[in-house]
């Protein structure tokens, strides 16, 4: 299964010296993607949460303690996506022409083989009904439909909403999208603007010449997933974080 | 053909064999597959309808950040900021972004006016229209006005300082004749007193921080939550572009590991509530070492050398108290932080081209400390970064209108003349405009008929947010008559008599005055985005009607025939005052802001300015009349004044002669000259010995303040901070050692105030010694995502009296701590 | 699935896969069909009458 | 009462004594009916599975029930294909077993996914790329084919036989049983395969990737290998415990014995390759991760005692005594070994499952732990009260030790 290389290849670039660790990401995942809440939201192993927040700290003793976050979306893995190729029903997939790895709830039968076969933990399963205290169903966006429990999902990099730019380019009779048309929506709502969206293909789009950035990485990198989420780091501790690496062998950039 | 029993059948099973050569089956079963799953009667379906964006302002923080409302028909299904905003380019925060569920959760909200059936506390309600509440409300203060005791009304008031509807609600006090109007705390607090004897003026704190080049950020929570977090967090991301390497260093000074100390280039941490100290120690290394602005300091400045004053006294000098009295050896002492952090920090400060020290504690949606909050600035005085781009920025208030004056008639005047009940504005407690605390003490210590009769609560949940071991909540139960104004179902609408809902945000119409820190003055337009959803009623139109209801004299103080009227009126004086309604995004207004040329308007008349504040959203003033420094201190002196001519006004008239008596009645332990200079006084809340001291901390994700939290913003929280109904304590590894507690131990801490139970997390970014207990949780009221969620630290810390301000010191307070 | 499925290729994969599959399966029915058809011709010629023992279970005794 | 359904010429207990050894094991199914109508009708938060723990205990039971089930395969292999005759004195109840193992796998599979309903996708949408498909489908087959082989004997009751037509059918069934066996052998080698396929493809977890041969990664063949090794020794455990409650000779011991030389050796090669397999892993899977093995074996309970006790205790120990002639000739020696072998295979499976999970494999993911809920231990009991039932009934009431009456002349009635 060669990956046949697509037109466009979209892919994020978060920017981890600006990330405040705020969480604005997930919420407006949250509420943009008609997320479920479940009765007990800190049960971590459980909720659903398609941009989740991973805490890391430096281990170093009071006072050189320092804090950092890594926001993770799905990786959207462009080599042998490993939820990909193990779907039975065919309910995740990725589509060559933009990269973005989908999921079709419809589809899903609940084997839950994606979330094994992910080393992100970027899949979720409803294990509930989603909970919609009384009113709150008033909220939910057509765009998105919501999910019924026994499923699994994850991040769509909005698709939705390259679906709304392109509905809007072909109204303006344009075929290309700009650079920045199409952004998700952790993107848009990042107050620190730590998060750059875009065409990775594409050598004149932001995310392109930022995820060639010398500091740049991507989590777990050797294992060869060829994830189209990079970040970026000043900090050797926090890059060293993004792999497992044996004794002596990371290098500082 | 014959049908028959045989060729009928032989049709079918033909017919059925045929069929299955076609798609049409398959088709057909992958068709059904899909829609019985799609059509589960208990998944919401979304309504389709038309798309629309709608602008307006946030109003769930003082922040005040540009949103843009999606709608698919009446629905608002997104809140997303916008970025033809000048205070926030695109992002907004958490809580922002998860709006909607509060606005639509209709288990945490009131649907109507309701009058209380169950007993207090239960939050048992029934159903009423408007005009039975406000009959009901009316009849109850023109009773105390018959009785002669129109000051047994009081208001509790959660909006901000400046604002419309916190005006009118002064307004109704002052018309029926109470001088009970009481403000929640703020920082804003704060930085009004600290400018008013340092500067002479009570305008907000103006911080220029995208000019400045070093930030020494003294307590703010600088990027989790603290002034317009969509202005500071947007610089902070600038800052830090990988492709420039020229944002300014910034040190965060804290005593917990938190994110901006993390995030930040530098991480000072001294303990809890010797931040004073440590900005005095700076200013000693600073003076010491000549890294001084000499002749702001000579020319501009009162008190920094020795002095003698009017009576030919010798007084000492900012420069000698704090050569003698900070010298670094002695802030570590104090602080724990090294004598040589202490001066390699002050180098730097003083060594950079526009240095800027911010002061704040948390989100600041509590009060800091005053001679804390002097001392950071006198820092900036120190590098005569004082009105000057970059630098702290003498303001005035936002340029509105005021209205007619009321006349009260003779049983108002009696009533106003009263004292009020916190002794705020006394000579005892000069400084400080509302202590809400001190209500609470009044109350619970009356005895017979309570001093309040009626209390008001307007957008704020006092008995929840409150630092004072739940005070609050005992005082409600002495007062015969609770109002709440409050659109949810919070704790101290709980303890209600009777509820007059108000919209959420957003469903209302509000100015949002000057986000706290901003350097410009700027004034937002909050626009309803939606119909109100249920039979709420603005508090501003609430307290209109409730004035007309009352009858003259109270009614004719609101000539108005509703609340937006009354804010037209307001903003007119925006009109005769040089400012914009628009923005270019790609010029920024700190950048017009720095050049500090002059604006010409971009409206001609009140009627203009209003259409474009109603579609804009937004009015400020990017420019400055910098280094003014001859004219805009307001002062005794004129001058920037570390020694507080107003201070020592203050305390003469406090004690009657007796300098020493009048200090020690606005809770300053200093003698002699320092008391009326920045200086460190220690600042502690509960009794008993030397031991751990509990830090609530907030958290830029969880709703610390009157909103209930979003069940969206749990997503973002870790379970080291909240599982399932336990909040966990952070503690430094040494510390749960010295007291053989293991991760996830259960404990009791408790303090005189009360006790709590929580859950250890041990964590190396603890200061040892310190236990810090986050903010927000806790709730006994709202819906299944708030109600006994965790602890609220708020229960454990009381008593603790800021010094000269008299408000609460909440950021340190003694507890014990004993396995559960 | 079968090759009308929409979500069918014409390519080695599923033709293995889905092949191995449809073998197996007709293997299996074959079988199953051969044994009816025998039952029903082994009736049907009047060869019902087997002996009360069935002869393979005879055959054990030998081991 | 019931007598006249019994096979002719053998003995069993009374209709009240066989009532009350049911008991248990339908209260283990009464258990496990409420478990299944409460994961079915709330929904699968009644187990303690999460994200993290996607798989549990319902597939480390489905796993370990399918290695064991493989008696039936290989033995019908063995009895049809390759004509091992003595094998047919237990050929039958290898097939009893073999089809409880499969039923009750596919019927906890049905309640482990999280749609049951849409379970039919897996064929409709197939993904013939995911090795799930490749089990799904061999599994399901394979459990039409050990229906076949298991109506032969049902038919053989002595009420049933009766019947000309039945008795007919399950003549000619038996006749060409060869080729269903075959087909079942073909099948069954593929999902066990491709059982173990599903971890080792997973190339972003490295403590489960394995290096592939052709499409399939070495834990396609280990797991082929292994449960071959050890599904003989269920069966003769199985028998042995029937024995033993019976108190009967069931079995001639020349098929017994033939079964635990073959496992022995069959273990013995398994190790070798699981062996090398391992060692290869450790050396270029592990390193290329950044990884050392022994970071694999930190987290919480799962050291490396696992790799020891799995390949060490209960699988060198268990294949020498399988393969010293004295030893399996010992009739508590036979037991040992032949339990030690399975619980070496079950925590084999176990391994691949639970650990695979519980490592993370981003740095700064955190280890979580997982204990079953009584729902999951509801299920998963189940299968053994329907094991149990199922072949108590089938004993009772089918000839299913065709040797019966022959070892036991003394209680010929």
């Amino acid at each position: 299964m060669k990956a046949t290389e697509g037109k466009y290849k979209y892919g994020m670039v978060i920017n981890l010296d600006k990330c405040t660790g705020c969480g604005t990401c997930t919420v407006a995942c949250a509420a943009e993607n008609n997320l479920s809440v479940i009765r007990d939201e800190t049960d971590k192993q459980r909720t659903i949460s398609w941009m989740q927040l991973f805490k890391v700290t430096n281990g170093k003793p009071f006072p050189d303690t320092e804090v950092s976050y890594f926001p993770r979306p799905c990786m959207h893995c462009h080599n042998h996506t490993p939820c990909v190729s193990v779907c039975p029903p065919t309910a995740t997939k990725m589509d060559y022409n933009n990269g973005i790895v989908s999921q079709i709830y419809t589809r899903c039968i609940g084997c839950r083989y994606c979330q094994a076969a992910c080393p992100y933990q970027a899949r979720y399963f409803n294990w509930w009904d989603g909970h919609f205290p009384k009113g709150t169903e008033r909220y939910l966006s057509p765009e998105v439909s919501v999910r019924m429990r026994g499923v699994v999902e994850k991040c769509s990099f909005c698709h939705h909403r390259l679906m709304r730019a392109k509905e809007q380019a072909y109204a303006e009779d344009r075929r290309e999208l700009e650079d920045g048309e199409y952004i998700t929506a952790c993107t848009e709502v990042c107050p620190a603007e730590a998060i750059t969206f875009g065409d990775l293909n594409d050598p004149d789009s932001k995310v392109a010449k930022l995820s060639k950035h010398p500091q740049a990485f991507r989590l777990l990198e050797r294992i060869g997933t060829e994830p189209k989420v990079y970040y970026i780091s000043s900090k050797d501790w926090v890059r060293r974080m993004a792999d497992n690496y044996h004794p002596n062998e990371f290098q500082p950039v | 053909m014959e049908i028959n029993r045989r060729n009928f059948i032989q049709l079918l099973a033909g017919g059925a064999a045929g069929i299955h050569m076609t798609p049409l089956p398959w088709k057909l079963m992958d068709d059904i597959a899909i829609w019985t799953q799609n059509n589960w009667p208990w998944v919401p379906k979304p309504e389709k309808g038309r798309f629309d964006h709608e602008k307006s302002v946030c109003t769930l923080c003082p922040g005040g950040c540009g949103i843009e409302v999606r709608k698919v028909g009446d629905r608002a299904v997104k809140i997303e900021g916008r970025t033809d905003y000048p205070v926030n380019p695109g992002g907004i925060c958490p809580l922002g972004a998860g709006g909607l569920q509060l606005l639509y959760d209709e288990t945490i909200r009131f649907t109507s006016p309701m009058k209380r059936v169950g007993p207090r506390g239960a939050g048992q309600f029934t159903a009423i229209s408007w005009s039975e509440a406000l009959a009901t409300l009316a009849e109850r203060i023109g009773m105390l006005r018959k009785e002669g005791r129109p000051e047994a009304l009081a208001a509790v008031d959660g909006n901000r300082r400046g604002n419309a509807e916190g005006t009118l609600i002064r307004r109704l006090l002052e018309s029926v004749g109470s001088p009970n109007y009481f403000r929640m705390p703020s920082i804003e607090d704060t930085y009004t007193t600290a400018n008013l004897l340092m500067q002479g003026n009570p305008g907000p704190m103006a911080y220029d921080l995208e000019n400045a080049d070093y930030i020494l950020s003294v307590g703010p929570a600088l990027i989790e939550g603290w002034g317009a977090p969509g202005r500071v967090i947007a610089a902070w991301g600038r800052w830090h572009e990988s492709s420039n390497g020229n944002g300014p260093k910034v040190v965060q000074v804290e005593s917990r590991a938190s994110n901006t100390a993390s995030k930040s280039d530098g991480w000072v941490a001294p303990r809890p509530g010797t931040e004073a100290a440590l900005a005095l120690g700076l200013a000693h290394v600073m003076i010491r070492e000549k890294l001084v602005d000499l002749s702001f300091l000579s020319n501009y400045t009162h008190g920094f050398e020795d002095w003698t004053d009017e009576e030919g006294r010798n007084r000492k000098g900012f420069r000698s108290m704090v050569l003698d009295g900070y010298a670094p050896a002695e802030v570590e002492g104090i602080t724990g932080v090294s004598a040589d952090r202490i001066v390699a920090i002050g180098r730097e400060f003083g060594k950079a081209k526009s240095p800027l020290a911010l002061y704040g504690k948390g989100k600041g949606n509590l009060n800091g400390s005053l001679l804390e909050c002097m001392a950071v600035q006198s820092l900036n005085a120190l590098k005569g970064n004082i009105n000057k781009p970059g630098g702290a920025v003498v303001q005035e208030g936002l340029p509105v209108a005021s209205w007619a004056d009321v006349s009260p008639d003779a049983v108002a005047a009696r009533g106003l003349e009263t004292g009020r009940l916190n002794g705020s504005g006394s000579p005892r407690l000069p400084l400080s405009e509302s202590l809400v605390e001190n209500l609470s003490r009044a109350v619970l210590e009356s005895n017979g008929t309570p001093p309040v009769d009626t209390l008001l609560v307007f957008a704020a949940n006092p008995v929840y947010t409150l630092p004072d071991g739940g005070a609050f909540g005992k005082a409600l139960g002495k007062i015969p008559f609770i109002v709440s104004f409050s659109p949810f179902r919070d704790e101290t609408a709980a303890m209600a008599d009777l509820i007059l809902p108000d919209h959420t945000n957003l469903e209302k119409l509000e100015d949002v005055v000057w986000p706290t820190g901003l350097q410009y003055p700027f004034l937002g337009l909050s626009r309803p985005v939606v119909r109100p959803l249920y039979k709420t009623r603005h508090s501003g139109d609430a307290v209109i009607a409730l004035a007309g209801k009352i009858g003259d004299p109270v009614a004719a103080a609101f000539p108005w025939g509703g609340f937006e009227e009354a804010l037209k009126e307001r903003l007119r004086g925006l009109a005769e005052s040089p400012g914009l309604t628009s923005w270019d995004e790609s010029k920024p207004a700190w950048e017009t802001f720095a050049r500090g040329r002059s604006v010409s308007p971009d409206y001609d008349s009140f009627d203009d300015l209003w259409d474009q504040l109603e579609s804009s959203g937004f009015w400020y003033r990017p420019t400055h009349a910098f280094y003014t420094w001859l004219s805009c201190f307001r002062t005794p002196s004129g001058k920037f004044e570390f020694a507080s001519g107003r201070l020592e006004q203050a305390v003469k008239a406090a004690a009657g002669g007796d300098a020493g008596d009048g200090l020690r009645k606005m809770g300053v332990e200093a003698v002699g000259d320092q008391a009326y200079m920045p200086h460190y006084e220690q600042t502690l809340s509960g009794d008993g010995e030397e031991g751990l001291k509990l830090v609530p901390y907030e958290l830029f994700n969880v709703s610390t303040d009157r909103l209930p939290n979003p069940p969206f913003l749990t997503k973002t929280l870790f379970d080291t901070q909240l599982r399932k109904d336990e909040s966990f304590v952070k503690m430094n590894p040494a510390t749960a050692d010295r007291l053989g507690l293991e991760q996830g131990e259960r404990i009791r801490i408790q303090s005189d105030a009360g006790e709590v139970k929580a859950r250890v997390d041990r964590f190396e970014g603890a200061m040892p010694g310190y236990l810090y207990l986050p903010m927000g949780f806790g709730h006994t009221a709202y819906g299944i995502y708030q109600k006994g969620k965790g602890v609220n630290p708020m229960n454990l810390v009381a008593a603790g009296k800021d010094p000269l301000s008299g408000q609460s010191v909440w950021w340190s307070a003694r507890v014990r701590v004993s396995k559960a | 699935m079968t090759p009308l499925s929409f979500e069918w290729h014409w390519n080695a994969d599923y033709l293995v896969f889905m092949g191995l599959l449809y073998v197996a399966l007709a293997v299996i029915g074959a079988g199953l069909i051969y044994t009816f058809l025998k039952t029903w011709m082994d009736l049907e010629s009047g060869e019902s009458e087997l002996p009360p023992e069935i002869e393979s279970r005879k055959k054990y005794a030998a081991y | 009462m019931d007598s006249a359904l019994f096979p002719e010429g053998v003995k069993r207990c009374s209709p009240k004594v066989f009532l009350l050894w049911t008991l248990p094991w339908l209260a283990l199914l009464a258990w496990g009916g409420l478990s299944a109508f409460l994961c079915l009708w709330k929904g699968l938060n009644q187990t303690n599975m999460s994200n993290i723990f996607a798989f549990a205990i319902w597939i480390v039971f489905d796993l370990a029930v399918i290695a064991l089930g493989a008696g039936a395969f290989f033995t019908g292999f063995l009895t049809y294909v390759i004509g091992r005759k003595e094998l047919k004195s237990i050929i039958n109840a290898a097939v009893i077993i073999g089809f409880i193992c499969y039923s009750g796998a596919v019927a906890m599979l049905g309640i482990d996914i999280g749609q049951p309903i849409r379970g039919w996708f897996i064929f409709w949408h197939a993904n013939v790329h995911s090795m799930l498909t490749e089990v799904s489908f061999c599994i399901s087959a394979y459990l039409g084919v050990l229906a076949i082989e298991y109506i032969p004997i049902i038919l053989e009751n002595r009420q049933i036989e009766k019947v000309p037509h039945l008795r007919l059918f399950g003549h000619n069934l038996h006749h060409i049983m060869g080729v269903f066996a075959a087909t079942g052998t073909f099948l069954s080698f593929f999902h066990q395969g491709s059982l173990g396929g599903m971890f080792g493809v997973m190339y972003a977890r490295p403590f489960a990737e394995r290096w592939d041969f052709y499409v399939w990664p070495t834990t396609f063949f280990l797991f082929v290998f292994s449960a071959i090794a050890a599904g003989p020794c269920f069966t003769i455990l199985c028998t042995k415990l029937t024995e033993a409650i019976s108190r009967k000779k069931l079995v001639p011991d020349n098929a017994v014995q033939f079964l635990a030389r073959l496992s022995g050796w069959l273990l013995s090669g398994y190790l070798v390759l699981k062996i090398i397999d391992t060692a290869v892993w450790a050396n270029t899977t592990v390193p290329n991760a950044g990884l050392g093995l022994m970071d694999f074996y930190r987290e919480g309970p799962y050291g490396i005692w696992m790799l020891i006790a799995e390949i060490g205790i209960f699988g060198i120990v268990p294949a020498v005594m399988l393969m010293i002639p004295q030893v399996r000739q010992n009739p508590a020696g036979l037991i040992v070994a032949c339990l030690m072998n399975c619980t070496g295979i079950v925590l084999n499976r176990f391994v691949f499952i639970i650990a695979t999970l519980a490592i993370p494999v981003m740095p700064f993911a955190r280890f979580w732990s997982y204990l079953p809920t009584w729902q999951e231990w509801g299920i998963a009991m189940a299968l053994v009260g329907y094991g149990f039932l199922l072949f108590s009934v089938s004993y009772r009431y089918l000839p299913v030790f065709p040797k019966e009456q022959e070892l036991n002349p003394a209680m010929n009635g």
